[in-house]
């Protein structure tokens, strides 16, 4: 069920350039069911910004009733966010939308699971849950420049992981398609998400394959009653039959939306 | 609660705060939040007659305490309306406000008529003011003539009260609320959004596909406020006030403009649960000014101080 | 500094930042913050024929990222304006932009026919949108019409060029612009305040003694950056730009949006030096961006690119 | 001169019942030279609320570069004001308009001074100046209500002082006017801040005296620019010559202006 509630800021750290990683706690985690998830953040206390900003979980503790974000300060409202202090409390809507489904991948299929910047952190929880249940996942991660590299080491330790970064300053230069190519491994699922060229890119190639992609779209309410993030479906491009990526969301089996 | 009922032509309500269309859908999202039957009553998306996808995205962007949308009346349509979401709307005790939106008279025609027969539809609202759709529109929202118009066209169809929901991007807001008085309104609601614009910095571009957008939320109040106050002095007709509306103290500044019920749009974004908290705010904070009912504070800006003693007699 | 200025008629600006009127009443108090010879421009406080006191006060109040006047046009009136204020003026390097009001057209021309004639009065700004005043006003800013005679008396006896201020709060903006140019104005500035309305929850009554006022600050950008973008593509005389602006990043979107120049009101209650600060940012802006000239922004939103591209040639 | 800066909050206490004090630090304190002047502080860093909130200088410590503000949590601007912690720097516009002179009163004259409510504040430093000089000062002071008093003991320390709260819950029952008719001492001047029908009880009774009285009004910019603040002089009240609050007062000599 989707709750809102004020969460309280367990630690938060600067990751790489402008990437921070926040922890927060509540009960609001025992709602968390999936990764890939996201959830709706009041930035401020008022009215400036208005609006929420969706954030992707990046992992889950059910135990300790924790979950943490990892998110790039952007705007007006990710500059606020990165001002909050430990002990803080943050008013936060989830979890929200329909995320990865691990059980589409078997015990024994290899996963590679395809980032790009802002859209690695979901995969963290992915990846811990599949090699959890014995798939084997590889990672490709795609970044911008060295500086915004983050979790690294964290996804080593839980599969093969390539790094591509645009302009060549850490791992491969270049795409993360420029590593999925020269990938010979079996791909029985490809879970990605990151910006909307290399979903399009990833879909071109591997749309034939088992392939979800976690979108994303300017948002008004989230939780699916404003139609400001919908999408057309594939099979009806031009027509009034649609999704949204905050409800129907934000991961969609590759073929089912326009992207 | 009966300090906070309100009868208006065709609703009777338990309280005066409901959902503003086109913020709350048809109701099932926020149904998972909340029992819906604390509202006053519904305003559902606008329905036209065919099914709409609306306009490309991005359809918000943010601007100091407000935000831009065009949506472009995206819906199901009239059959599904029908068919599917009102027959929904019945398992609670809800007097639903229909939006009827269209690009021709005939096509509002044909909506109201058929919509104005579902059980559980008390009223309408007629969306002349819908900012974000090409074809049609303007001319309804802001000529007086066109809008009166196709007031009595609708009013000669429905089975139930017509409230006609008022742009405020006109030059004389109290002509245009006295045209559709004339046509046979039974209500105003007011008011729609503005016209607005962002452009992204890197781009150079618009934000929204569409380029503009409709301007709504706290940055909007003062305007409808000023236009309330106006309007509820030039007609007889009930208002259902809307535009920025966050908390109780809201409602009653709404009120006191002049409104005899209230809306709540944008807000439904921000904290999903607002309309119940409102509902639960409103008599504390009645409390705390010493006003006994709700229907009390209407007006209160402008009448005078006897007028408004002898006001419940 | 030969990035930012600009060429508009009357106006030779060595930067598009300017104060706009009634903010910065004429000049004197900011001097002593700071040296006015950096803005690109004044415009000062609008000038009527007779001296006028203006509304009783309160005349402000706030609002969500806003502020509603009702000053009401205080100024001390034509004779001293030209005797005391624009002579101490002189002593700045600066094209004065002066704005002229009235209640009738005969004070119009008589304060633009002297007010032209002062040495440092480089341009008139016809104000004939004040919302807060009580008689005429209103039929000059929201009926074409008149708004064209208006412009034409004007500019028949006006030494300088003259830029009409159009008010927001009409129907249609295009109309009143393409009217105005018709009446041969030299230039647009837009917009002035929207009118909206406050009123205080403890006694009912509006916070302003004038019940109504104008609506300033970043509430009503997107509104005015709607308009221009509308606007700038149907007339072809230049726009100076105003509302709601803050900041370098403010200044770029009123320039995308079809601006030519700008002005800051609100913004200098908060901020008193922002004029200076926005006048240093721009040029750090303007490289992050990769802008050469600020005058390269103009009209990007609705430019295509290839237009945009041999703009400048 | 003006100067905007932002200053360090260097200590932050509530006094009574919603009454805060708070003392700031910074260059500016070295441009204050009287008692009676206000800061115009901005509560906010964004536009949420807009504009900046006036509250009158209370003491000034000039060698240690310190001022402070005493000021009552009323709506928005105020409240936000009220969560300040000590460190945090706030953004300060001063010293405005024109205060207490302090040599209206010569060494050995009775100065009597009349503060309502938050119209307390500003004579404090007043009190102190005047004691400095060898002035018999007297402090009449209104509140509403027992918790609402503050300052008592100080003012005690600088001279003779009485209280009036409204509903009679400390010191005399009644208004400050009630406790002025029953003072048998010399009021060679009288200095007053507090609400507007306070201050015009006592223009209508001691205006014949050397009688001053400070102003509130709605303000926008604070400086004299925006003739939001402005009211008619008194020898002219239809008319259209005018003082300004902020820049002419808020401080004038009784019949000045027009009440
Ligand atoms: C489902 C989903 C999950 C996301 N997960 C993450 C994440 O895990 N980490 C992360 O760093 N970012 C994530 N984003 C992107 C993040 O929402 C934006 O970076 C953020 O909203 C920018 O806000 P701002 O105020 O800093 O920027 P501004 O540009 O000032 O924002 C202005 C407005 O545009 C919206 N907006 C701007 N960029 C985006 C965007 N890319 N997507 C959606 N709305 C946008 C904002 O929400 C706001 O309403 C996610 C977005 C979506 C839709
Ligand atoms: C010269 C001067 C000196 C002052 N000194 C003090 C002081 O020392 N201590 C103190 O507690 N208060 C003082 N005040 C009053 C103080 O400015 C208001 O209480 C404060 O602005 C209220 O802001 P708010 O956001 O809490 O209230 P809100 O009601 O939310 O404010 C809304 C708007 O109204 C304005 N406003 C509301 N009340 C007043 C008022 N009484 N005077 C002027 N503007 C008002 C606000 O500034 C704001 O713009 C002084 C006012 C003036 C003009
Ligand atoms: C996302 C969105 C969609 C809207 N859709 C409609 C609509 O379909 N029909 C309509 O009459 N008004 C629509 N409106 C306008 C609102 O009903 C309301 O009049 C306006 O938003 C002002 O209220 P607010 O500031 O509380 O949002 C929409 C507003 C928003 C923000
Ligand atoms: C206090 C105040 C006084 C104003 N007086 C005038 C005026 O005398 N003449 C005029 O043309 N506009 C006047 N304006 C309007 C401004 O010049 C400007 O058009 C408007 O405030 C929008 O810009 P802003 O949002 O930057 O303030 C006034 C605005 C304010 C806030
Ligand atoms: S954001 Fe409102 S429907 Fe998706
Ligand atoms: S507040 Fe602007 S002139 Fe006094």
């Amino acid at each position: 069920m989707i709750k809102n509630e004020k969460l309280s800021v367990v630690s938060h750290r600067k990751l790489a350039n402008r990437i921070f990683e926040m922890t927060l706690c509540g009960e609001l985690v025992t709602e968390m069911d999936q990764p890939g998830q996201f959830v709706h953040i009041k930035v401020s206390n008022g009215v400036d910004p208005l609006l929420r900003r969706p954030i992707s979980i990046s992992s889950i503790n059910s135990e300790k009733k924790q979950f943490t974000i990892i998110y790039r300060s952007e705007g007006q409202g990710t500059a606020l966010l990165a001002a909050k202090e430990g002990g803080q409390e943050i008013d936060v809507l989830g979890p929200l939308g329909n995320g990865f489904s691990e059980h589409e991948a078997e015990p024994g299929d290899t996963a590679v699971l395809v980032g790009g910047g802002i859209g690695v952190p979901p995969l963290y929880e992915l990846s811990k849950r599949l090699t959890g249940k014995g798939v084997t996942v590889i990672h490709v991660l795609g970044f911008q420049t060295k500086d915004a590299v983050f979790y690294e080491e964290e996804f080593k330790k839980l599969g093969e992981t390539y790094i591509a970064t645009a302009d060549g300053t850490h791992g491969t230069k270049g795409f993360v398609t420029d590593i999925l190519e020269k990938l010979t491994v079996r791909m029985d699922v490809i879970y990605s998400c990151g910006p909307g060229p290399m979903l399009k890119a990833l879909e071109q190639k591997y749309g034939h394959k088992k392939l979800f992609l976690s979108l994303e779209e300017r948002m008004g309410c989230g939780i699916g009653a404003c139609f400001a993030c919908v999408c057309h479906t594939a099979d009806d491009p031009e027509g009034v039959s649609y999704k949204k990526v905050c409800s129907d969301g934000p991961v969609f089996r590759a073929g089912e939306v326009l992207l | 609660m009966s300090r906070l009922n309100i009868e208006l032509p065709g609703l009777n309500l338990k309280n005066p705060v409901m959902p503003a269309s086109g913020c709350f859908g048809f109701g099932r999202e926020f149904s998972k939040l909340y029992d819906l039957n604390q509202l006053g009553s519904v305003m559902i998306k606008a329905t036209t007659k065919e099914p709409r996808f609306g306009n490309p995205t991005p359809r918000v962007a943010e601007t100091s305490a407000g935000m831009l949308n065009a949506i472009g009346l995206q819906n199901p349509g009239l059959d599904k309306v029908m068919n599917e979401e009102l027959p929904w709307l019945e398992q609670f005790n809800l007097p639903i406000i229909a939006n009827v939106a269209g690009s021709r008279e005939e096509d509002y025609v044909e909506v109201a008529q058929t919509i104005s027969k579902a059980p559980n539809v008390h009223a309408l609202e007629l969306n002349i003011s819908c900012p974000n759709v090409k074809e049609g529109g303007i001319a309804f929202g802001t000529i007086p003539e066109v809008a009166k118009n196709l007031t009595k066209r609708v009013k000669e169809v429905s089975e139930v009260p017509v409230y006609v929901k008022l742009s405020p991007n006109v030059s004389n807001i109290a002509d245009m609320a006295k045209a559709v008085e004339d046509g046979g309104a039974d209500g105003l609601t007011m008011i729609n959004t503005l016209l607005g614009m962002r452009i992204d910095l890197k781009t150079g571009k618009p934000v929204l596909a569409n380029k503009s957008g409709g301007l709504s939320g706290p940055a909007i109040k003062p305007v409808a406020i000023r236009m309330i106050h106006e309007v509820s002095q030039a007609v007889s007709i009930p208002i259902i006030g809307m535009g920025g509306i966050q908390n109780a103290e809201d409602v009653l500044e709404y009120f006191f403009a002049g409104a005899s019920a209230v809306a709540v749009g944008t807000a439904n974004f921000t904290d999903p649960f607002v309309c119940p908290k409102i509902i639960e705010e409103l008599p504390v904070l009645m409390d705390k000014l010493g006003i006994s009912h709700i229907s009390d504070c209407r007006g209160r800006s402008w009448k005078t101080n006897e007028l408004f003693a002898h006001n419940r007699a």
